[in-house]
């Protein structure tokens, strides 16, 4: 039996801790990013895809993630943390429930991202559903074929922290879900053309951005579930793509509008990070920074074409930040990595099989999300009433006001 | 010169304000206000007890115009704050004697130029 | 007795509070208003997109003062609030009939004891 | 119908408000406004620095009733709101010429029906 | 001499910060739970718990909790760090001086629990007594009665991070000084009825939560001033009874209610970390869930509770989830501890030990501190006048506005 | 060569976390320092310092500072991270891309600190050209001096984690800025009496005051760059200095204006921290504690000097913070060093080098600094215009505002 690191158990604690913050980092983002009718909403949205979440990775679905060794999916013998001690796991030098702590924060996570574009319209009772639904099957499953020893970890395919298992899936699922919705009310024009609705406190949203930043060295950093000379190239790659995300969509924004833009430049960031969540361990400090670059492109103009042509309605931009990021970092691992990148070695096998795992993903996600999403809809309802959005979901799905004074009493 | 004051719903207030555009009144001053009226109040909820919040937000919207014109803005309002339900909201009228833009310095009699 | 409303910049308050203090005007209720006059609305962005706002800030200065001292009150107003761009704000001037003050429970004539 | 104004301090509030409501004077719109009265501005500090505000938080309620029932509801309110000290507030009576309910489309003469 | 772990030195420096931004928790939630008009208020006992209590705990309290073999209480050999270094302490493979750190971040805990029942009411100086008096006497002799080998270190009683050391400490200090105090202006109806008093921001209120909830890893897992294979069940079973805390706290009160309750869920989330802190070590993952379950559950009766029956005011339930729920998690270390529970071993002297530790800890801290209360009362005043109160501390004691603002000027 | 040091890595790498939520911390203070209608101003300055900072950093400044052996400055063979891989740095038992890491996240707060004195007036255009500057040359060449082996390094000049190098840089190139931008409108009355400006959020401010405080254990104890038996003399000397400076400020303002003074107080546990960055591993607890009181009054006094005598408008404290207290940390190290100190030893030349680095670092940095400010000034403009300041930068140079809502809409 290996032995247990005690540098690396003290590590991947650490790193859970730090991915357990960036739950309060999407809470304060989204938050700040909407109205504050639907604060209370979205924290109650965030709060309980902690509870709900953990509790039903906790019963099933690390089992279906990481047991067995089936391609399609995991077994059940883990359910309820069965055999999951201070073990070893595997052939890491970790506690196995040191390792199942780390994947608990991990899983929560994907739902999260629901959360921010599917807020300030969804009934909670529907969110509740989905969020569960995700974290105990779907979620899992996608975590089986890459990191479970299933079918896409059989090929090849490299997903370091997560571009496709966590982002992708948090990001397909929201569309899936924005879609079924549909918009908010005054979204768009009577003409259809997308309007901005302003959020209600960019400090808030700012707490937010550095705290999912921060998080994201233990979300990168911490999937190497050991300390040794990797952990410095993946906290490089992973806050320099950050940098060059926050960077050209600061300048491009500032070009195409006249005026430099917060929310644009924290969304820039934010998709520097989830695109260089699959390649950080792969790729040169350099390639990490042009990732961060493109992705901060990408996500403005993934923005306006996912509201402008599809008339889709995000709230916080998750489907642009972590849908369409996630699999251009997929992608960019097929393209940079040093050891089997198209631009590195002139080899274009790497990136047909990020091509094929990033499409697989999709093909099981997204309908399965849509299939879900119009479940509810048909039979418990996913959408709230036109007064009660109207009203804000606040003070009539939770009988609260985030702001409750009126007079300084 | 008449004002009128309406308190009306804060989720109907984008409505009014485009009824309002519509028949050509801009100017107004908008304030956030509570209000009680008929409409006893709503229960909240804080850290698992119940409460009742008498005072509820609502919207005051100022229009100052002439008199003639008085009509038409009442009935827009009554039509685009309506809901139905109580809590709608009240209307007051009651007379400007002058209205000076700073702008200009001018008086008006009219506001919409 | 006479209610001058002016609704102003929020960054010429200061100055008009200023002056006003300067000709010994010193009561005064003031409001957090948002208006909408000649003045279109002003663009703003959002997560990269532009929209239009067209209630702006602005504040609402009440005095309540006698009719004899409206008209310097209202000069200092007109001259501290100018800018000359649009959105300079508006000044209403209407009857009250009866001022009590609560501490004394009298009657007032002069705002000015 | 009169319209009454009465500028109060925040912690007087919830005492005015019991008050009114055990007499059965329940409509109302309220404010949250800065005065200043005769009370001059009080002291604050920040970082160190002590600083004045002359504009100190208040409370502006507005009842719009009938002509008969200003008398007791000003004396209501001149109860509730008095401390004694300076900055007690201030009430204002003029007139409405016209009270019209939304929801029922409805002109008014008494304010509770 | 043992030699200094390196690894293990630095998990009790990073435990150190974790336990600290606790602080920022304690200040963010207490100030979202309470009325803006007190902002200031709540957050200068934060700082100043942090200040004095660090201050008075230094100078003697160390020494009190930690020097000295006698049974009751320590003595006075280390006030001012005398003789803390660099070389290990005790049996510990951990400089002095990290040890040292540690217990003072803990300590300051204890009167930060106080400063959130006393809230909206009491007088600065009063608060600042209070504070110096718990953190350089009170909480260092029951600290030494079972973490610095005292009388019932001697019997077995066990507590790993402080259910009853730091928790019931500070519950029982909060419930004798919101005794003596009374209630707010209006938080009960003529009749007698408690009243909600709302607080006023909801969002810094989950600031404060998720950063209590992240800094629980160090309060818990740090206490094992080491890193071993301990570290991930600790860390495991801390996680998984907040989650169990917040899921019935959230289910009870929406079944009671007819609207889940945001203020309430947070309260059951914390209730699960309070109670979890003394049996997070001794205790399986799914004991730790039920503990949790059952925290959420006692959490929402005990608000009701202490307020109807008891007509005492405690603006944010601290009495509820530090002082019940460190009894029950202190009691719960007898009932499901693996080598000594009732429930898993038949045994029943562990449960008797926790009941006596329990019970003289309250013995010893409910009259000292209504002593104390009453004693302050009866000389500088505990309480501020009506007016004050009713205008609020913030402007009359601080001279200060939380939000000076009134136009964006 | 150097083995690696995994529990070195480790640290350094969470250290780095810790410093980067430095920013954060310096984004939220600022912002509740300042008014509402500057704070998307303020938190795009703090986003952008992060991301340019580390651009340029990137590209040229880390370079500059650790590269090659002049006296005055390094060389440009290290631009690009160019050679920097995992293998040891130098001496260090550290990944070089780790030990750059931990560079580039101290680099850009040296920039941060400029942000807060000239906030509310400055163009953003101009305070990104500042930032760019400082980063990219100033603080490399300091950085130089003093820890890349330059001529301080080789006269023994001690400055461990950067009262000079970074917060007294910081310091001097903000009094340059302020100075050349002039006060805000309305902070000096008619006849030259300053007046406060009253910020917009105390809870804000206070999640600042929180997260550098815990970030500086990071930076002050990461500067060690290994965990051994210094790193608990280094976070205690650290946090009782804190304390010290929060006690003295605390104190003195409420001795001076009759109340306690919550800005103040932030003010003073901040002066505490940045007094102890030079002298953190050379000094006694004691001494640290002294340190930190004695620092505690220095910044209450110079924040009233600052404006009253020089009318100097710096809206955070930023110069006297940062820069007085920087000078004082650093002359602190020459005469209470255990091993240097004028008081410990009774020698005088450890106090006379770090007066004559301290006095170097003002002679390069304040000149440059003033050139810079005044270049802008004269080409593309330093200032807003007055309508502009009026009416705050945040809807006019970013056409947003931090708080969009009127209505709850
Ligand atoms: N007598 C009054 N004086 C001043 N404001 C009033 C009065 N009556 C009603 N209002 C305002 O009108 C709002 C709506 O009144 P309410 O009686 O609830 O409407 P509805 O007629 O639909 O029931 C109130 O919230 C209050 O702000
Ligand atoms: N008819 C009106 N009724 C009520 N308020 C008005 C009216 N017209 C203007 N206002 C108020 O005056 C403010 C300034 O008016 P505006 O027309 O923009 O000024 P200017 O005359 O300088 O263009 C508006 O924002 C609004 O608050
Ligand atoms: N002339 C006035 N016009 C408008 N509002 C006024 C006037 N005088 C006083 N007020 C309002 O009344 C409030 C209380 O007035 P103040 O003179 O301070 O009370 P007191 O009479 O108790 O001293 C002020 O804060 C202000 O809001």
């Amino acid at each position: 039996m290996i032995e247990i690191s005690y540098v690396d158990t003290l590590w991947v604690l650490i790193a859970s801790s730090l991915v357990f913050i960036m739950h309060l980092g999407f809470a304060t983002l989204e938050s700040g990013f909407t109205r504050s009718k639907n604060t209370v909403s979205i924290i109650m949205k965030n709060l309980s895809t902690v509870i709900v979440g953990s509790l039903v990775f906790f019963i099933i679905g690390f089992s279906i993630a990481f047991s067995g060794d089936g391609a399609l999916i995991g077994g059940v013998n883990l359910a309820f943390m069965n055999g999951i001690t201070s073990a070893p796991w595997g052939d890491l030098a970790l506690p196995s429930n040191v390792f199942f702590l780390f994947q608990m924060m991990f899983a929560a996570t994907a739902a999260t991202i629901v959360s921010g574009a599917v807020a300030e319209r969804i009934k909670f009772t529907a969110y509740l559903v989905i969020c569960a639904l995700l974290v105990a099957f779907i979620y899992p499953t996608i975590a089986h074929w890459i990191w479970g020893g299933g079918w896409l970890a059989e090929r090849g395919f490299l997903d370091f922290a997560g571009s496709t298992v966590v982002h992708s899936v948090g990001g397909w699922a929201a569309l899936a879900s924005a879609f079924v919705l549909g918009p908010r009310i005054g979204k768009f024009s009577h003409d259809g053309k997308p309007l901005a609705i302003a959020g209600h406190d960019i400090g808030l949203a700012t707490i937010g951005l550095f705290l999912l930043w921060v998080g994201w060295f233990g979300f990168n950093a911490g999937s190497e579930l050991a300390v040794n000379e990797m952990l410095g190239t993946i906290a490089t790659t992973t806050y320099l793509s950050a940098v060059g995300g926050g960077f050209s969509a600061l300048l491009l924004t500032w070009k195409r509008n006249g005026k430099p833009d917060t929310g644009m430049t924290m969304n820039g960031i934010l998709a520097g990070l989830v695109a260089i969540t699959a390649p950080c361990a792969f790729v040169t400090p350099l390639w990490a920074m042009l990732i961060g670059l493109v992705a901060g492109v990408i996500v403005v103009y993934a923005v306006d074409i996912i509201e402008s042509r599809f008339k889709i309605d995000d709230p916080v931009g998750a489907i642009s930040v972590h849908g369409i990021n996630g699999l251009w970092g997929t992608l960019a691992v097929g393209l940079f990595a040093s050891e089997s990148g198209l631009l590195t070695t002139g080899s274009v096998s790497q990136l047909a099989t990020q091509a094929l795992g990033a499409g697989a993903t999709f093909l099981l996600v997204f309908p399965l999300s849509l299939i879900i999403a119009y479940g509810i809809d048909k039979s418990m309802g996913l959408r709230v009433s036109e007064t009660i959005e109207l009203r804000g979901l606040d003070t009539t799905e939770f009988g609260a006001d985030a702001y409750p004074e009126f007079v300084r009493e | 010169m008449k004002k009128i004051e309406a308190v009306i719903r804060p989720e109907r207030l984008d409505h009014v304000k485009g009824a309002l555009e519509e028949m050509g009144c801009l100017g107004m001053t908008v304030t956030e206000v509570r209000g009680r009226g008929s409409q006893g109040g709503i229960e909240r909820q804080w850290r698992g007890r119940k409460y009742r919040v008498d005072l509820l937000p609502k919207i005051k919207l100022c229009i100052v115009i002439e008199e003639k014109q008085v009509k038409a803005v009442v009935d827009t309002i009554l039509e685009s704050a309506y809901t139905g339900e109580i809590g709608d909201g009240k209307i007051f009228i009651s007379s400007v004697e002058q209205v000076i833009r700073v702008r200009t310095k001018e008086e008006e009699g009219s506001h919409n130029e």
